[in-house]
């Protein structure tokens, strides 16, 4: 079945419509995707540049890269975010974790599901910042209490989201799990939470950009380093380059975070609809 | 007079400590209110955005503490900021001075005692903040170096006090006065012990604002006055009260103390003490906190004051 | 009635353990005052007229935001998800706003917006957009390929596809991305109104909080919980009702 | 019937009632009985509730009227005992053909490599050689089809629920998987309930014939058939051809009682 | 072939890449012609290609080798001149039995009224009459089936792709939706290509029947095989049971291929 390798003759062949060389493809979109960085950037720049806004309120970007070296080169840059990152991934972990598991149990047990269901609603809108204090009282001003705030925001989304996708799960799926002799717990980790996983993994996808958000203003409100007590300084001090180098790092590793969480969205759904190309019948 | 009135807007960050929040609940004063003038009061939630605010000319008057003061006009560059007015000096000999409290019953028993031990402020850079680092550099002691420095809100100082996660607070007022604050704490030491008479917190406003619109200015300082005096009138103080606290939603009871002698000295014409505020910046600078030194006077512009006191007169 | 009893028992119970953690002085009462103070205070601040007048302005830049970003995010993502070159020049813009602390574009903002309800606005919009755009990209990347099939076989143009078998089929998702949307706008617009304001909830939390007034503050806190409670509940009807397709 | 009946349905009524609209009642006082090894086949009209008695039996709905038992014990949920063929063949989407077909076997005593023989020996019997890797997405529907057999087939249940499991194959692969399906129940022993729309097979197949009315679903008549399966040539035989024209037309009064009677 | 022919099909090849795993070539090298208002059967084993084949007619594949045109036209999209029954139905889940019929229709010129007149009696036709507010999660295999099929028939396209349209139906619905959809053909004028597994179905409904390869699908042999369809006796007919088995035979020729090249 020589046939089936059919990758040797197209090229051969030269078929009509036959997409361009993956390569070129690839450079071609990754040009696109900089475009609008690259617009928005040089927009920042001219607008700073036109005079039209005191460096105070808006510095040029060369100015801000150049306080962002600064900073990567004195070590400064690194550790702030290292203090970020470790906060904002450990406190989203443990939402995932949590809120995944808390999502399961719900689906399963009514008595669960009676206990966490409105308080869930209730919680979710309320403005945990005015808990500021409490948390700082039992928590301490450091680590864990900014940890703390940030699985506790971060939990809602993932919770929310894990019972939508398990609601969702077709029944017969979960029918002939259970005809193989799926136990409860078998059911709930090896069908549920694959089939339940594209939208437990929308959950998480809203759930990490929250927690960095919360690590930073948490650092902003309660200090400790970080690149949200950084900026927070920078703007007690009217240093506006300041500010915009945190507002730039923190767009940067943003941006780096939510990459990797979308890429392995793709690796873990590789049997899911949404790995092919969209159709564009 | 122009057909428009020019519209005014006051910025604050505490309710009832600045003129600001109050002005507004003796509207019946304010002769020019709505004619020359309109006046809006806006609440930040500290001085930074204050400053951005002033620098997007969001904000016609700002009260800034000495310390923003300097960063305003430095570090931010805005060179046409103008002192107007006072608003409160801390320190001043028969008036309240802020207070720096440690455990009655705990270890601090002088400031040496402080080294690697935990100290409260409410941010870094803030009036309350240089004091106490000054007042802490005096005995040898660097903020972040021989202690470290922690940042929380003034009214959960206390409970942190009790539960000992800090070792040092700053209390303001109305904090300070907490019955249960003085029965587990005692003063170490006061802010005029570090810096001697502090001119706390002034009014701003930016030159081409004052310039453009000076004659509205005038009435509207006139008509600040003319309240201001009313609430200093000690035979007031009933309604003073009473205002308060519908203001932040506490029991009259609560403000016994404002405007007496309990409270920070308040200006009966507003007037700022130049020398006073000069000796402040300075400490701002030696405190790494602006870039340069700077001269008070040049960025003092009075006439507005002056020629609304001479109207009351 | 009894039943509507019995399902909010738990927020009975947490009120409870509220009241006793302050009453018996587990957490200090200066940072947590009792409920029952709290309740009172409410009730000041609710005969007072306060709570409503802020309310209004608030629910109005929240729902204004809100509004917008589910507007705005589900067309966004909808398009992203079947629009390469859309998806390829918008979506580093995007991602690069998501994780941004809203406050810190406070500077950015202002500059266009100044500090009226505009920047609030903006700011919930922008803080309200993430779930949406999301949950709207990835479940428009969900839908089946036979559905899409099947509707443009029978004459659908490509933007009605988009409205009638993309859209439906994103619609789990993308609701409970707006349901999330609608509890982070109540919390956006606590934290938006703190900054900078003149009315609003976050005004009140944030001068009754800097003056140590917890008791009227947490009654704001609550109340804006509660707005958010019932709104969650009724949106929660209204998504079931949507989806009442599937089984 | 015999006391030796391995499944027992009795008086079984079951009503659907959806979120909105109106109830539905899909089986009506059905009573059935079914011996150990016998395979019977269920016979009747598009929507007369053949599925809804197999997951009945496979003890996915609950049974509100009446009384479903197997081997003398009341139906309460699934188990692996009674393996379904399900008509949509439930697939695991996250899985691949070999990972669906393991499945049913990890929860067996098998040790791991026996496991994988016997998965690969089954995905072989149904011609899927070379597509073990394979999603479900990436298959045809009859390839699908034919994974939902193997799944089922190859973790052993001692009873088979099998909803028109060769509906999607052409119709060599159809026999060829009859074959297969008789050589199994032949050797291993198993009860085999047999839902089809193909009245030849079902008559070739099966033991004993169920025809079912027109929704809601009883059970009309039972009728024997029992051929020699082993005769290449039944087809055309005169008995044979006769008992599928007698069943042909008892399905199609059913089924044209059924168009009649939509408009309740 | 025939310069009249409405879709030509020449050389057309087509692989699937599967974003993981390997390519499979699906279809090699196939031509088909078929004329304006022919009825065409496809016939193969499970796997070779036929859904693959439509999809490609249907405008929903991408043809990236060789050429497809539907009257005279170069297929580059799906068009409502061609209506597709698909394997698994494609049923909107969100609209019910009614609005799943309607949606087809709303792109047409009809006034509303008239539209639901049209989607009522397409509904009746296929014996859904009282489901018309169920939605497809609360349908019986079948009665999906069935859905579908009066949706694609209700738009009135000018050809129709129908992909194992009756492959869940019993043998009574399934005789009286043939005879429906053969009345339609003659009295509409449509071309129809219908993939089917069964053998005497294709021969009864089709002018010809077309065998398709194991997989990669190629056209294997096209057989003549205009039966006089309004003769009820017809399946008994010397003639009529030669064809089908003349065709059995292909098709199980390549049906054993496929179970053997599968392990490549
Ligand atoms: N989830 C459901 N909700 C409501 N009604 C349902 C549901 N499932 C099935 N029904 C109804 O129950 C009846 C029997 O359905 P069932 O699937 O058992 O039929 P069936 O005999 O298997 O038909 P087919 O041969 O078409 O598969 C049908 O009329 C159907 O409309
Ligand atoms: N999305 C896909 N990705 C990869 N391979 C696919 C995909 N769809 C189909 N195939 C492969 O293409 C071949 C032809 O599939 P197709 O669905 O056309 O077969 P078919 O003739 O319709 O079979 P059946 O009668 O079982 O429906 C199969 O071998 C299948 O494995
Ligand atoms: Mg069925
Ligand atoms: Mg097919």
């Amino acid at each position: 079945m020589a046939h089936v390798t059919g990758v040797r003759d197209r090229t051969s062949r030269g078929w009509r419509n036959a997409p361009a060389s993956p390569f070129v493809a690839r450079i071609g979109w990754g040009l696109a995707r900089s475009a609008s960085i690259v617009l928005l950037l040089a927009g920042w720049e001219i607008l700073a540049r036109s005079g039209t806004f005191t460096p105070f309120v808006l510095p040029a970007l060369t100015s801000v890269l150049e306080r962002i070296l600064a900073d990567a080169m004195s070590g400064d840059l690194f550790l702030g975010a290292s203090a970020t990152l470790y906060r904002a991934l450990t406190g989203f972990l443990i939402a995932a974790v949590g809120g995944i598991s808390l999502g399961m149990a719900m689906t399963r047990s009514i008595g669960i599901r009676w206990f966490f269901d409105p308080i869930i609603s209730v919680g979710f809108p309320m403005p945990k910042i005015a808990f500021l204090p409490v948390v700082i009282l039992w928590l301490g001003l450091y680590d864990v209490s900014k940890i703390s705030m940030v699985a506790f925001e971060a939990i809602f989304p993932v919770v929310t989201a894990t019972i939508v996708g398990i609601k969702g799960v077709d029944r017969e799926i979960i029918w002939s799990a259970r005809n193989m002799g799926a136990s409860n717990r078998e059911l709930l980790c090896q069908i549920m939470l694959p089939a339940a996983f594209p939208q437990i993994m929308t959950g998480l996808q809203v759930a990490l950009p929250i927690s960095l958000i919360v690590a930073i203003v948490t650092e902003m409100l309660m200090g400790g380093n970080g690149l949200g007590g950084g900026m927070m300084s920078a703007s007690r001090f009217a240093d506006s380059p300041g500010v915009f180098a945190g507002i730039v790092e923190i767009a940067a590793i943003g941006y780096c975070l939510i990459k990797g969480m979308s890429m392995l969205r793709r690796r873990m759904l590789l049997w899911h609809q949404e790995a092919l190309e969209p159709s564009t019948v | 007079n122009s057909a428009e009135p020019v519209k005014i807007r006051v910025g604050w960050v505490a309710p009832v400590t600045n003129w600001g929040t109050i002005l507004l609940e003796k509207k019946d004063l304010a002769r020019h209110l709505g004619k020359s003038y309109v006046l809006e009061s806006m609440r930040f939630a500290g001085t930074p955005p204050m400053v951005t605010a002033l620098a997007n000319h969001e904000l016609e008057i700002a009260n800034l503490a000495y310390s923003t003061l300097a960063i305003a006009i430095k570090n931010a560059g805005m060179d046409d900021i103008r002192v107007i007015a006072d608003e409160f000096r801390d320190g001043v000999p028969g008036w309240y001075s802020q207070e720096y409290m440690v455990l009655a019953d705990g270890q601090i028993k002088k400031i040496e005692d402080l080294k690697g031990k935990v100290v409260a402020t409410n941010a870094a850079g803030s009036a309350v903040d240089i004091a106490s680092r000054a007042m802490l550099r005096k005995h040898g002691l660097i903020a972040n170096r021989d202690y470290t420095l922690i940042e929380a809100p003034f009214p959960t100082m206390r409970a942190m006090l009790a539960e000992k996660k800090v070792d040092l607070i700053p209390a303001v007022l109305p904090f300070a006065l907490n019955p249960d604050l003085r029965k587990i704490a005692r003063t170490l030491f006061v802010q005029r012990d570090a810096i001697g008479v502090t001119d706390m917190i002034v009014w701003t406003a930016r030159k081409p604002f004052i310039d453009k619109n000076r004659a509205a200015m005038v009435d509207f300082m006139e008509d600040t006055l003319r309240i201001v005096h009313w609430y200093l009138d000690p035979k007031n103080h009933d309604e003073v009260k009473v205002i308060a606290g519908r203001v932040v939603k506490q029991p009259p009871e609560r403000f016994n103390w404002l405007f007496t002698k309990n409270d920070t000295f308040r200006d009966h014409d507003m007037r700022p003490d130049l020398d006073a505020l000069q000796k402040n910046v300075d400490i701002t600078h030696e405190l790494g906190f602006v870039k340069s030194q700077l001269d008070v006077k040049q960025h003092a512009d009075l006439s507005v004051l002056e020629d609304a006191i001479k109207r009351l007169k | 009635m009894r039943r509507t009893g019995l399902r909010y028992l738990p927020l009975l119970l947490l009120a409870i353990a509220w009241e006793l953690l302050a009453r018996l002085e587990l957490i200090s009462s200066s940072a947590l005052p009792p409920l029952s103070h709290v309740v009172v205070a409410w009730v000041d601040l609710m005969r007072s007229g306060e709570l409503v007048s802020n309310g209004y302005a608030s629910i109005y830049r929240a729902m204004t935001g809100l509004g917008l970003s589910v507007l705005v995010g589900s067309l966004l993502g909808i398009f992203m998800a079947w629009w390469r070159p859309l998806n390829a020049f918008l979506s580093p813009l995007v991602e690069i706003f998501y994780p941004m602390p809203k406050s810190a574009l406070i500077p950015v903002t202002v500059i266009w917006l100044g500090f009226g309800d505009g920047s609030k606005i903006l700011l919930i919009f922008l803080g309200c957009m993430l779930p949406v755009t999301i949950g709207a990209f990835n479940g428009a990347r969900s839908s089946e390929q036979a559905l899409v099939w099947s509707a443009r076989s029978m004459g659908a143009s490509r933007l009605r596809m988009l409205w009638d078998v993309v859209l439906p089929s994103a619609l789990p998702e993308l609701l409970n991305g707006i349901r999330t949307a609608l509890a982070l706008s109540f919390i956006l617009l606590v934290s938006s109104e703190l900054i900078v304001a003149r009315s609003g909830f976050g005004y009140l939390i944030g001068f009754l909080g800097a003056d140590g007034a917890y008791e009227p503050m947490f009654a704001v806190v609550l109340t804006v919980a509660f707005l958010g409670f019932a709104a969650d509940r009724a949106f929660q009807a209204f998504m079931n009702w949507m989806l009442r397709w599937r089984t | 019937m015999s006391a030796s009946a391995q499944i027992v349905v009795k008086d079984v009524s079951h009503d659907y009632r959806p979120p909105v609209g109106r109830v539905v009642r899909a089986l009506e006082d059905v009573s059935l009985s079914i011996r150990e090894r016998e395979f019977i086949a269920l016979l009747g009209p598009s929507g007369c509730g053949k599925s809804t008695l197999l997951y009945l039996i496979g003890g996915f709905l609950r049974i509100e009227n009446g009384r479903i038992c197997v081997d003398g014990r009341a139906v309460t949920a699934p188990g692996p005992d009674r393996g379904v063929v399900f008509q949509h063949f439930a697939l695991f989407p996250w899985k691949t053909v070999k990972g669906n077909v393991l499945y049913g076997l990890e929860r067996g005593k098998l040790p791991r490599a026996e496991r994988e023989t016997r998965a690969q020996a089954f995905i072989d019997l149904v011609g899927l050689t070379g597509f073990e890797d394979s999603y479900p997405s990436q298959l045809s529907g009859g390839m699908k089809q034919r994974t939902a057999i193997a799944r089922t087939l190859a973790f052993d249940p001692q009873i088979l629920l099998m909803d028109e499991p060769f509906g999607a194959l052409d119709a060599q692969t159809r026999s060829l998987m009859q074959t297969e399906l008789l050589d199994i129940w032949q050797k291993t022993r198993k009860t085999v309930i047999f839902v089809t729309h193909d009245v030849q097979e079902a008559v070739y197949l099966a033991e004993r014939v169920a025809v079912m009315t027109a929704r809601p679903g009883r059970i009309k008549t039972i009728v024997d058939t029992a051929f020699d399966k082993n005769d290449p040539q039944i087809y055309r035989a005169r008995t044979f051809v006769d008992k599928v024209d007698e069943i042909w037309g008892l399905v199609r009064e059913e089924a044209i009682k059924a168009q009649g009677t939509h408009a309740r």
